[in-house]
């Protein structure tokens, strides 16, 4: 027996070193370009995607009438229509209204489909017909209809209780008659014409890496069954689960690459589009690998099997000394992160505010309504420790919900600093006296996983509590789906929570945080929809009218220096990005609003 | 076999005596907890305070006897308080358990018919998923938290129990004496109480103690996974899972972090190998087919 | 045996029934807009979704009849529903994760069963040997070292220090290999079909990345193993129908390999159902640890983000696979003991 | 008796060296057995008789059991330096052996068929064809009706009656010279001991083997022995033919436990009539090892072991007052005849 034992034994030890040193053989292929990424794409349809995700994917097989121009993220040069339209070149018309785009000739689709205007009406139209629930479209609503969905457009011409789902084909024709006013086909231009006055940001939503503006190819989409450009169908192509819509898994682009296989959560394959209108892309394939340990990508980075790969803020010290790695920092990303206070808390119902009242057991629904509160709480944040520890000094601090750098910030804008004398005052006023006296205890979520959240809430805990020991304050950690939960329910107490930009312009920071209506003020309650109806409303609805950008500049510098003052939220930071790549990937630059990777752009050799 | 001789019998052999050392230790470890580890909250000793907000773990030193793991949760404290959170989850979860497996096994056993088909049909389809699984998944329902992990590792624990008392409670009852009760006239509970559960509770007994390791295990995996003890809850379990993001250090220096795993890494084996052995030592002792 | 083998075929359409309803009723304990957050990736959507709209959409809100019925009709068609975490319809997803599942669990099975049975055997033979000794320690310690504790430590030696055994399935250019369209998956076992595409560089490749989890998930099932084994060979050993063996002029090997090692395997049988169920649930932290690509890891991320769709699918699947092995285990249990075959 | 003796234990002695300390199971023994006759050992459990029975099958678990001296001269071969392939040859050819349990000693996963032919094919130079043949003439001889049937039959498909005959079809298969019966009929019901009792007697002539039965039950060794040794704690106490012993027993243990012959209609299997128990094998007291139970005990006996000795020719017995038991048994004579 022993020596069948050894027999095994030996033979097991030769298949795993033989494993070994033929394992090892692997070949770095210069025309393959690796990014190992995390997470997964939720579709491959560009109307539809609204995550980095699939937006990088579309990044590299659509394109889009314009692009941003090398770093900067406000000037643009043509992609698919030969020119960017402006006021000096006069396709901007009618005091900024109407957007003329002439469309570029001789581009193909991947399947030798040529471009034609038609194309690029039809892909405005299909997205605003598709319009997803929760999907990206109301940036294509907003600034040509000053609406916010098709639903809207619906209510607007049909009548209140009539869903997009169940339009008749004459009330669907007649929705249609709208939506066609918005976009036409002239000659070989293809014209926007905005319906409720100026909208400046226009252009950057239309700009590549807004995967909702991406032209797509209208004979091939009708192929797979997406809209069929009659206007008496809406109803059958609006809304569509995400498994049933036909661009799900399906890419037909102008752009440098083609989809050849996606497993989703595991991996993408691109190959080179040779046919490609501009100089064909350096890659022969390019490959996104999602995987989520970390350990697992470094190792990947570190042996040169990856290219790229994401690597969270935290373990940038882990890649930082790693030979052959360049790691790029401080990129100003389109992102931040806030404490968002609950100005009318839900208390029915809510473990979060304890008893509900301000007997020191609890607080009461209004507790951040009072300004004094909310002061304490801001002064008591150590935002120094949260920016050098928590986010290793990539970050810059916020003065308000706008991130830089875009208009109404600048870099020596003012700031919060944690003052605990001043904590200590403006509790001592709050209430009259009575939060100092009686103390008060709430809880704080954060969803697990996030640790950076985790860490704001424990900062906030240790500091707050240090005050004043009848101050009491949980932590506690919880799924997702229950932090979003308490969210929309406005059960929150301070949620921290970010937000990344759909397109680089104020006013897609300050209408989330600030209006009353906005994603985040919304969930704030009635407290703080009265005094935003009052003081931020008017002056976000008069910045996305002013098309001159000296009076933008000060209506937003305005709202940011309101929202510093009044604290209506725990503003934190704007962390920035960062790029790791091995040595010899050459070519690569940064820009805030390029979803992820641009292989074209690249070069190996 | 009374109990006194068991015990003894225990005792006299190294290897449980070794098992029953590293129990006691545990056990002083956990009652001395607040003095080896005072709290910095004593209403909420078990979050395990943090020594500042940075991610990367920081080595042994004099302030942090066992270093820091991510996000400066300091390891000796988790260590210390995790030994009580071991042992809550562990006796909490295995006595339950087994007591709704005996209450199950006992009645599909002493009935039969029917409801023993029922009751075993039932069993069969908690035991159709395996435990770690279903643990999981009841507990991402429920939510993070020690007491919807117990609530989920009793839910899916006491079919073992459940089968074991019921082939125990066959085998008795078949036996003249129940007979002979039953014809007596004695009551069901009576006979139940008196008979059955006093001559099978010795298997079950020797069930439970085996599985105090494999319960701890199970509930620390499911820190480990993320859907366990809350993030900072002194629990080993998720100290481990503190240190997934390092374990392989930094280039050239691959143990750079070995503290944040080795040691919750040992704190836990040695939990586990010591009901191991114990529960091992009493199934030898206890059953006679493995008499000498 | 056949009427036996049938009884328990019929009766597990019964069990699967059970066990979904077990897992769909655990899953309706969380309320519909929690439930809704499946859907929701981002705090951007948030902004254009209507919620109410949505959890009408799905049926979020019907009763539980509802939802329990429109799921089973699904299922009777085939239809088990769109996995949210896998991008793709749960019963594709479930089969294209199987074989590596598959791949990996025989990998760790196939030595368990035959090096633990054969160590067992040794160590009870050479009862009380330092050999012995060896065996019975490594076994109460793999026994106790949870697999997670071990997964990282093995990530940590073989990968970290010594760079051997990388995560993962396949590395990059393998995968190139296997989906370059030359190269023929008969099995969707990357080593089985590299051997049969004779293609020794994607075996060696899967090899190494198979190793590590192999190793992590079968100690735990070694030391079981050869625990059980050893208990059982030593308690066989002392048998009657051993002396008489010895007495009929038995040659010792035979005694131990025909009259002992048959019957001690008995009660081996009997648990290895209990392995197997234990490895599901181990696979689910390997894959987890080693960023392995099977179903273990798929169900891990199904269940944290509440993919109930996925969990549901797995769970009547991990049900299915593991009443089929049952039946496996009790007919090779039959097999080897006549009292259970005759009965 | 002047015929050569077909096996002659001298002064066997096998001790177990266990944690707890050394069991002196067998300790000094010495006995003859001759072709063709029935050799009786009788005692109460624990007292080395199958232990004695083992250390000549070379069958005794090492470690931590082990022969210490003496020699078992066996077709002019000392068994005790054999090796254990020889022993294999010896074994199940030469001398065979029966146990007390039937239920458990057969194999569960083979047929009883099978377990036959194995001694046959390990013995004898056959094919298997005609192994399984012998094996069925081997049932039809130990009385198993339908034996082509039962040949194919598993263990737990007989009763254990049938087991036991099965066992001896096995003993005899390679027509031992010597059949160590090792309490076969203890496990048995009452009619069934006759039975198979009857079947060994029969087979005893019809092979014309030696047996060496082994039993605690003096009623056994009444119907089927022709000499006897007694066994207590590990030594032989007395040792002569059957008609002596039982007309008269000169060492006191076989007295008390003539006194407790279970009469084969009373269903009494243990030897219930001397007071106390045997004594811990770990801590033998010193002196005469019956001593604790010994009515007629003296200091001499506490302190000092008597050694074997023929008294009369042909009777030899250990014992420091065999006269205070012929004081004893001419009392109870009187007693007897008062009545």
């Amino acid at each position: 027996m022993k020596k069948k034992f050894g027999v095994l034994l030996l033979s097991f030890i030769l298949v795993f070193s033989l494993a070994s040193i033929v394992g090892a053989q692997e070949v770095k292929k210069e025309d393959t370009f690796t990014y190992v990424t995390i997470g997964n794409q939720n579709t491959l349809d560009p109307h539809f995607s609204y995550d980095t995700g699939s937006a990088e994917i579309i990044y590299n097989v659509y394109e889009n009438l314009i692009a941003y121009q090398g770093e900067t993220v406000t000037e643009f040069v043509p992609l698919l229509a030969t020119e960017v339209p402006s006021e000096d070149n006069g396709l901007i018309k009618d005091d900024g209204t109407t957007y003329v785009f002439p469309i570029r000739e001789g581009v193909e689709f991947s399947n030798g489909n040529p471009l034609t205007p038609e194309d690029v009406k039809y892909s405005i139209l299909r997205g605003m017909i598709n319009d997803r629930s929760g999907g990206p479209i109301w940036m294509l609503y907003e600034p040509l209809l000053g609406l916010g969905s098709l639903q809207g457009l619906v209510t607007e011409v049909i009548g209140e209780d009539v869903s997009p789902a169940d339009l008749s084909a004459e009330q669907s024709a007649e929705v249609f008659a709208e939506l066609e006013k918005v976009v036409e086909v002239d000659g070989n231009n293809v014209v926007f014409h905005l319906q409720e006055g100026p909208y400046p940001p226009f252009l950057n939503i239309l700009a590549q890496g807004a995967s909702w503006g991406s032209i797509i190819d209208k004979e091939w989409s009708i192929e797979q069954g997406a809209w069929d450009g009659s206007p008496e169908t809406i109803a059958d192509y609006y809304d569509p689960a995400k498994e049933n819509d036909p661009l799900y898994a399906k890419m037909m682009g102008t752009g440098p690459f083609m989809l050849t296989e996606w497993v989703n959560g595991d991996h993408v394959y691109l190959k080179r589009n040779d046919n490609y209108w501009r100089k064909p892309a350096n890659f022969k394939t390019v490959v996104f690998k999602n995987i989520d340990e970390f350990s697992t990508r470094k190792l990947l980075l570190q042996r040169g099997d990856a290219d790229m790969v994401y690597v969270p803020n935290q373990f940038l010290s882990q890649v930082e000394e790693m030979d052959g790695v360049t790691v790029t920092k401080g990129i100003p990303a389109q992102q931040n992160l806030s404490g968002i206070m609950n100005w009318e808390i839900a208390i029915k119902g809510n473990d979060s505010v304890g008893s509900g009242q301000l007997d020191g057991k609890g607080i009461p629904s209004k507790f951040f309504a009072d300004k004094d509160v909310r002061m304490g709480f801001i002064n008591a944040f150590n935002f120094k420790a949260f920016i050098e520890d928590v986010r290793l000094g990539n970050a810059y601090q916020s003065g308000g919900p706008i991130v830089r750098p875009l208009l109404g910030t600048s870099p020596d804008q003012p700031v919060y600093h944690q003052d605990l004398e001043a904590a200590e005052e403006h509790f001592k006023k709050a209430f009259g006296g009575e939060v100092w006296e009686k103390g008060f205890q709430l809880t704080l979520l954060y969803n697990t996983g996030n640790t950076a959240r985790q860490a704001a809430c424990d900062i906030l805990k240790t500091y707050v509590e240090g005050i004043n020991p009848k101050f009491k304050i949980d932590v506690r950690g919880v799924q997702w789906s229950s932090f979003l939960d308490t969210l929309l329910q406005g059960k929150f107490t301070i949620g921290f929570i970010g937000w990344l930009g759909d397109f680089p312009d104020p006013h897609n920071w300050v209408t989330p945080y600030l209006a009353s209506d906005g994603t985040f003020g919304g969930w704030k309650g009635e407290a703080y929809a009265e005094w935003a109806t009052e003081h931020t409303d008017p002056l976000i609805a008069e910045g996305i009218k002013t098309v001159n950008p000296k009076d933008r500049e000060e209506i937003y510098k305005e709202l940011q220096t309101l929202a510093l003052e009044e604290g209506t939220d725990l503003w934190m930071d704007q962390p920035t990005g960062h790029n790791v790549r091995r040595d010899w990937v050459k070519g690569w630059y940064p820009n805030a609003m390029r979803p992820g990777l641009d292989a074209y752009i690249l070069d190996k050799k | 076999m009374e109990w006194q001789e068991v015990l003894l019998k225990l005792i006299k052999n190294k290897i449980s005596l070794f098992g029953i050392g590293i129990i006691i230790f545990f056990v002083i470890i956990s009652i001395s907890a607040p003095w080896l580890a005072p709290p910095a909250d004593p209403d909420d000793p078990y979050m395990i305070p943090r020594a500042g907000w940075s991610i990367q773990p920081k080595p042994p030193s004099e302030d942090h006897i066992f270093g820091t793991s991510e996000g400066q949760y300091d390891i000796f404290y988790g260590i210390i308080w995790g030994a009580r959170t071991a042992f809550r989850v562990g006796l909490i979860v295995v006595g339950i358990s087994t007591l709704i497996g005996i209450l199950i096994g006992t009645i599909a056993g002493f009935y039969g018919g029917v409801i023993d088909e029922i009751l075993m049909r039932i069993t069969d389809v908690f035991l159709s998923m395996p435990f770690l699984v279903a643990a999981i998944v009841l507990t991402t329902i429920l939510g993070k938290g020690l007491d919807n992990v117990m609530i989920a590792l009793v839910t899916f624990g006491w079919m073992g129990t459940a089968r074991l008392m019921r082939s125990q409670v066959l085998e008795i009852k078949a036996e003249e004496f129940i007979q002979a009760a039953e014809a007596l006239g004695a009551n069901d509970i009576r006979i139940i109480m008196k008979h059955v559960i006093l001559n099978t509770i010795f298997p079950v007994v020797i069930n439970a103690s085996m599985r105090m390791g494999s319960i701890v295990i199970t509930a620390s995996s499911l820190s480990f996974l993320g859907v366990g003890a809350p993030t900072g809850y002194a629990d080993w379990g998720q100290m481990i899972s503190f240190s997934r993001n390092w374990i392989l250090g930094s280039q050239g220096n691959a143990l750079q972090f070995w503290y944040t795993v080795l040691i919750p890494g040992l704190a836990i084996t040695f939990f586990c190998l010591s009901w191991n052995l114990v529960g091992d030592a009493f199934r030898d002792i206890l059953d006679p087919k493995l008499q000498n | 045996m056949m009427s036996y083998i049938a009884r328990r075929l019929l009766i597990l359409p019964v069990i699967l029934f059970g066990v979904s309803l077990l897992v769909f009723s655990m899953l309706m304990l969380i309320g519909p807009y929690k439930r809704l957050s499946t859907y929701i990736k981002s705090p951007a959507e948030l902004k254009t979704a209507n919620l109410d709209t949505l959890v009408d959409k799905y049926g979020l809100n019907d009763p539980f009849y509802v939802q329990y019925s429109r799921w089973i009709k699904g299922v009777l068609q085939g239809d088990f529903g769109w996995s949210e975490t896998a991008g793709q319809p749960v019963s594709k997803a479930i089969l294209s994760r199987f074989p590596a599942t598959l791949e990996l669990a025989l990998l760790a099975l196939i030595p368990v069963i035959m090096g633990g049975i054969n160590l067992g055997v040794f160590s009870a033979v050479h009862h009380n040997d330092p050999w012995d000794h060896i065996t019975r320690v490594f076994s109460i310690v793999g026994w106790s070292i949870p697999t997670f504790v071990f997964g990282l430590v093995v990530l940590m030696i073989f990968y970290g220090v010594l760079g051997w055994f990388p995560p993962g399935r396949l590395s990059v250019w393998a995968e190139d290999i296997i989906r370059s369209g030359e190269f023929i998956q008969y099995t969707h076992l990357n080593v089985i079909d590299g051997l049969l595409n004779g293609n020794l560089r994607v075996v060696g490749d899967a090899l190494r990345h198979l190793i590590a989890p192999v190793i992590s998930i079968s100690i735990l099932w070694w030391a079981y193993i050869l625990r059980i084994t050893r208990s059982s060979m030593l308690e066989t050993l002392r048998k009657d129908y051993i002396r008489t063996a010895r007495s009929k002029g038995v040659k010792e090997k035979l005694v131990i390999k025909k009259h002992a090692r048959k019957n001690a395997l008995i009660p081996v049988v009997t648990v290895a159902g209990f392995m197997v169920l234990g490895l599901l649930g181990g696979l689910v932290i390997t894959e987890t640890i080693f960023g392995y690509q099977g179903l273990g890891k798929f169900f891990a991320s199904a269940a944290s983000q509440l993919d109930y769709a996925a969990v549901l699918g797995l769970a009547l699947y991990f049900g299915f696979l593991l009443i089929i092995i049952n039946l496996c285990v009790d007919v090779s249990y039959a097999i080897i003991d006549p009292r259970i075959r005759l009965e | 008796m002047s015929k050569e003796k077909l096996i002659d234990v001298k002064n066997l002695a096998t001790y177990f060296h266990t944690e707890e300390g050394t069991v002196k199971a067998v300790d000094g023994v010495s006995f003859e057995i001759y072709p063709g006759e029935t050799l009786g050992v009788v005692g109460e459990s624990g007292c080395g008789k199958s232990v004695t029975s083992l250390s000549i099958m070379r069958l005794i678990e090492s470690p931590p059991g082990k022969i210490e001296r003496g020699e078992i001269i066996f077709n002019n071969k000392d068994l005790t330096k054999s090796t254990q392939k020889d022993m294999r040859k010896i074994r199940g050819n030469d001398i065979s052996m029966i146990f007390q349990e039937p239920m458990t000693s057969l194999n569960p996963v083979y047929t009883v068929g099978d377990q036959i032919m194995e001694a046959i094919l390990i013995h004898k130079d056959v094919n298997k064809k005609q192994a399984r043949q012998e094996a069925i003439d081997m049932l039809t001889k130990v009385g198993i009706p339908l034996p082509e049937q039962r040949v194919d039959e598993y263990p737990h498909q007989l009763s254990g009656g049938m087991r036991q005959r099965v066992m001896i079809a096995m003993a005899l298969s390679c027509d031992p010279q010597l059949l160590i019966a090792d309490e076969p009929t203890t496990a048995l019901d009452v009619t069934i001991q006759a039975q198979i009792l009857e079947l060994m007697n029969g087979l005893k002539d019809q092979f014309g083997m030696a047996i060496m039965m082994i039993t605690h039950d003096l009623g056994v060794i009444a119907e089927v022995s022709d000499r006897v040794a007694v066994m207590y704690a590990g030594k032989i106490v007395e040792y002569t033919d059957v008609e002596t012993l039982y007309a008269n027993p000169k060492h006191p243990y076989t007295w008390g436990l003539m006194h407790s012959i279970p009469h084969i209609e009373k269903d009494v299997d243990r030897l219930q009539a001397i007071p106390g128990s045997v004594p811990n094998p770990l801590d033998f007291p010193q002196g005469c090892k019956y001593n604790t139970r010994c009515p007629f005990a003296t200091d001499k006996c506490r302190e000092i072991e008597p050694e074997i000795e023929e008294i009369e020719e042909g009777h030899q017995v250990a014992c420091w007052h065999v006269d205070k038991l012929e004081e004893a048994k001419a009392k109870e004579k009187k007693k007897k005849e008062k009545k």
